[in-house]
């Protein structure tokens, strides 16, 4: 039985002397993978900023600077009274303040201000988005306490609807394109392979059996798989960072994903798919042939 | 060791290619296959190689059947039945030294022994200093000889040879031929379809003569006329 | 000199002849083309939903509906009298009416309503929008003649932010997805020829000119191009009709994108591109294997 | 008409296919090109077809100095100078009309004038049932049948023929040769690469050795020893 290494070699020995259609492939796997690449990472982003915004769907009360402890417990117990309210939160100014400079780290943000200039803040979730309007001027009246109300009043269903839709057309999207990638990857890798079928009659002619003439081909298709998925992988992680960075520049509040767990499950998730497809690819184009 | 009984080939076009053939062909013997062209001598060897299902009749190959042939079955007739071809068939990608050793490594022998054989029979056709070309920078007689050298290298029981001194110049084509001879008297069967009746008739060999896709005569230490 | 016919039968029998490698191409081309297809078609959808939401930033005053002509230019007297106002519309119940049922003539709206539940609104645009909130807590006094006010508060420069960086993105990604899909494209027809470059050599070797020989590989090209995108066009447009109309059934008020010419530039240049990729890649392709 | 001097070929391998080759033919003239394999016959063709440049030396052929060939004037130089490939080079995916009806469109021939040339051809060639079957269906000795018909259907004025009865019986390969020798009557200059010793020493025409890529000897009525 020959080692796992001559098959290697050989497939190293296709690869090399097939020169420019080993180039053409590897360009096309790696464009695909790219592009799919670029729409996971703009759907995800997509989908935290519809997140974003419609968790910031909430009654946000923004506290004077001048008042006591005991003004914030009464106040709260007085926003408790409320039959619509789900959810209280308290944010400490300091803590808003680290939180927002963590978030916004890659930034400018921290460089020119450097005294907090946030205010305590109360945060208020209701029950029931229709009744917000009539809490906020209920609560307006408690000027002793309350500096400012911020809430988003009649977009609220229409941003959530604005989410979801995105949400859904994304994913639909997204599906659509990792069948597309799918079929162009294996077409190519077919056609790559189509192109030496000579080769592969030959092979049989002198008596070698299915699985031998078939390991090489195999392995060429995971070679180009890992290549082109690395190629793809490097130089997404690299645009997306570059280009993630500036637009957070440009707009400091908009809240991109940066070093997340899901950026780089994206990344490992695109070269398993790459891998596989190279592999699956070009499995069943030398099966094809080999009949 | 073969067996051919009423065997015939129609192609798909309405062409007989072998047509009621009858031929049986012991261990050891040389055999020369003459006929016009289009006479159906590569079909012959196509059928027995495996390549082409013999569309009527038998034909046995060593131990298979092969109107019966199973699709694991045929890489393994074909390590027992060494054939060269007509238009050579060399993987155009690798070197003659790759070449030739592919149907080694096929065999899983080991390197050194590869290294060994592949030298040896290089020097038996005379292109040593050739072995690290790729096919296309040869000439047709020296694609002829590697291809000599790929079909004998791993010592079939069975060669068919198709026309294998075509491209050869006279003193070239006979010292092949010497060597089939030599390799004929290791028990290896051999068939020879040529057209150089200068051969047939100094080597004094069996020769079957094909017309049409029939055999039209079949006699020993026949000649060409 | 041969007639174009002849090159276009020549190209006609290249095309059968190479049968599954047709196929692939043709597939892949088709893909790629589709995948940029649904990708301009989002785009265009993203930004018309965020103009959409930018557009509506604005202060409406529903009006009741017990009231007079009379109270109604009164009351648009007071609104002018504000310093911050920029632009006041009014628009009748019956108009809106008309416009809404126009514009989801495609939905089940108008089958299940059949009197027009719309009143009679004022539509205030504002030169500042900090200053939305102070407006209507005035404008709220006047009951008599207000029904309801809704605007959108301080959503609305993330909102504007949102539309900007969805455009950006957006059309970013059309155009890597452009580029992309030139790539495959070219690669997939250059994939093709090359592993007919040996009936090119023979060609040459017979005396042929490298015009000869090129024109049909031309005319392949093109008709790749052609039949390539019409499929890619054909899908496009059968599914976005289908989706859209899908999407507008689930959420009426979405605003998307029905026989606009929009649709059909996208459509036009779509089989545009193709047509011009699958020429562009054969003559450089057939120009290359002849050099 | 074909004049060369001092002609050499030296491949990529170092290897030389001509070694300072001198050789003058004049219109008309019938010249065998003999010698053993890898001798340089094919490359000589090769540089005379325009395929490979030569690395030294002159080689003029009818109006074209070789060394200084423009991409222009190959095409122009292939449609005077037919060639016989040793390795037949038909159009796999063209049945046998379209391949040799292919040479006539590339000369712009109107539709009926190719119909009756290629059918006229197939029929001195003996392969006109063959017409509409792709090469690949074909015998070695008909495929080498529809290469010397493509290469003599528009009459060239040289032909080179590289081998053409490599893959025949005696009979066709002597008929074969009739036919070159009635087409060199119609003044076409013919050369031929062959190894058949039996029709260089029955024809009695101009014979021209080569040896390691140089010119052995040039004999008229020359013979094959
Ligand atoms: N794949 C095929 N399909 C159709 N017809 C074929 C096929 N292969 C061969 N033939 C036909 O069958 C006949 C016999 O062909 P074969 O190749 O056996 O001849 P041959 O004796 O080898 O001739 P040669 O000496 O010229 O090589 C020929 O007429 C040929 O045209
Ligand atoms: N493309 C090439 N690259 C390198 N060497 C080559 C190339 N083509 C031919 N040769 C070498 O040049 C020498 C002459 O080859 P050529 O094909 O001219 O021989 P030939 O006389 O036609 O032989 P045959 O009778 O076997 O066809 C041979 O040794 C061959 O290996
Ligand atoms: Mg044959
Ligand atoms: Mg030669």
């Amino acid at each position: 039985m020959p080692s796992l290494f001559f098959f290697i070699r050989e497939a190293a020995i296709g690869l090399r002397r097939s020169g420019l259609m080993t180039v053409l492939s590897l360009c096309t796997l790696a464009v695909s993978m790219l592009v799919l690449g670029f729409f996971l990472l703009f759907t995800v982003n997509v989908n935290n900023l519809a997140d974003f915004f419609v968790s910031r769907l909430e009654i946000r009360v923004f506290f004077r600077d001048d008042i006591t402890r005991r003004d914030k417990r009464d106040f709260h117990t007085v926003v408790q009274g409320f039959d619509t309210v789900r959810e209280v939160e308290f944010v400490d100014k300091a803590v808003a303040w680290e939180t927002l400079k963590q978030q916004y780290s890659g930034t400018q943000l921290t460089r020119y201000i450097d005294k907090n200039p946030l205010p305590d803040t109360m945060i208020i979730r209701v029950t029931d988005q229709t009744k917000i309007q009539a809490m906020v001027s209920k609560l307006e009246t408690y000027t002793t306490v309350v500096d400012d109300i911020v809430y988003g009043g009649y977009i609220t269903e229409r941003i959530q609807l604005l989410s979801k839709w995105l949400r859904i057309s994304g994913w639909g999207f997204n599906a659509l394109l990792l069948l597309a990638t799918l079929m162009i990857i294996v077409n190519t890798i077919r056609l790559t392979i189509m192109a030496r079928h000579n080769e592969v009659e030959i092979m049989q002619l002198v008596g070698a059996t299915r699985w031998f003439i078939r390991w090489p081909f195999v392995i060429e298709g995971f070679v180009l798989g890992v290549v082109g998925s690395t190629v793809s992988v490097v130089m997404l992680k690299f645009s997306y960072d570059a280009v993630a960075k500036y637009i957070q520049q440009q707009f400091p509040f908009m809240p991109l994903i940066f070093n997340s767990p899901i950026l780089w499950w994206i990344y490992a998730g695109l070269f398993i798919i790459g891998t596989v497809l190279g592999v699956m690819g070009a499995y069943i184009s030398i099966s094809r042939t080999l009949e | 060791m073969i067996a051919i009984q009423s065997l015939s080939k129609l192609y798909d076009n309405d062409c007989y290619g072998l047509n009621d053939v009858s031929l049986a062909i012991d261990q050891g013997e040389f055999v020369f296959l003459v006929g016009p062209s289009g006479s159906g001598k590569t079909t012959l060897f196509n059928v027995l190689h495996g390549r082409e299902r013999p569309s009527s009749g038998r034909a046995q190959v060593l131990a298979y059947e092969l109107t019966r042939l199973l699709a694991d079955q045929l890489p393994v007739l074909r390590r027992d039945v060494g054939m060269i071809f007509q238009d050579y068939k060399l993987l155009p990608k690798r070197t003659v030294y790759e070449n030739i050793a592919f149907v080694l490594q096929v065999l899983h022998y080991k390197r050194r022994r590869i290294h060994q054989l592949v030298h040896q029979v290089l020097d038996l056709v005379g292109l040593t200093n050739k072995a690290h070309d790729y096919p296309r920078a040869l000439s047709g007689g020296e694609q002829q000889r590697i291809c000599i050298a790929r079909a004998i290298v791993h010592q079939p029981r069975i060669l068919l040879a198709d026309e294998p001194t075509g491209n050869l110049d006279p003193d070239t084509a006979w010292d092949i031929m010497q060597l089939l001879g030599k390799i004929n008297q290791r028990k290896t069967t051999i068939i020879v379809a040529t057209h150089d009746w200068r051969i047939v008739n100094k080597m004094r060999r069996r020769v079957v003569r094909l017309m049409n896709g029939s055999v039209v005569s079949d006699t020993i230490m026949g000649h060409y006329a």
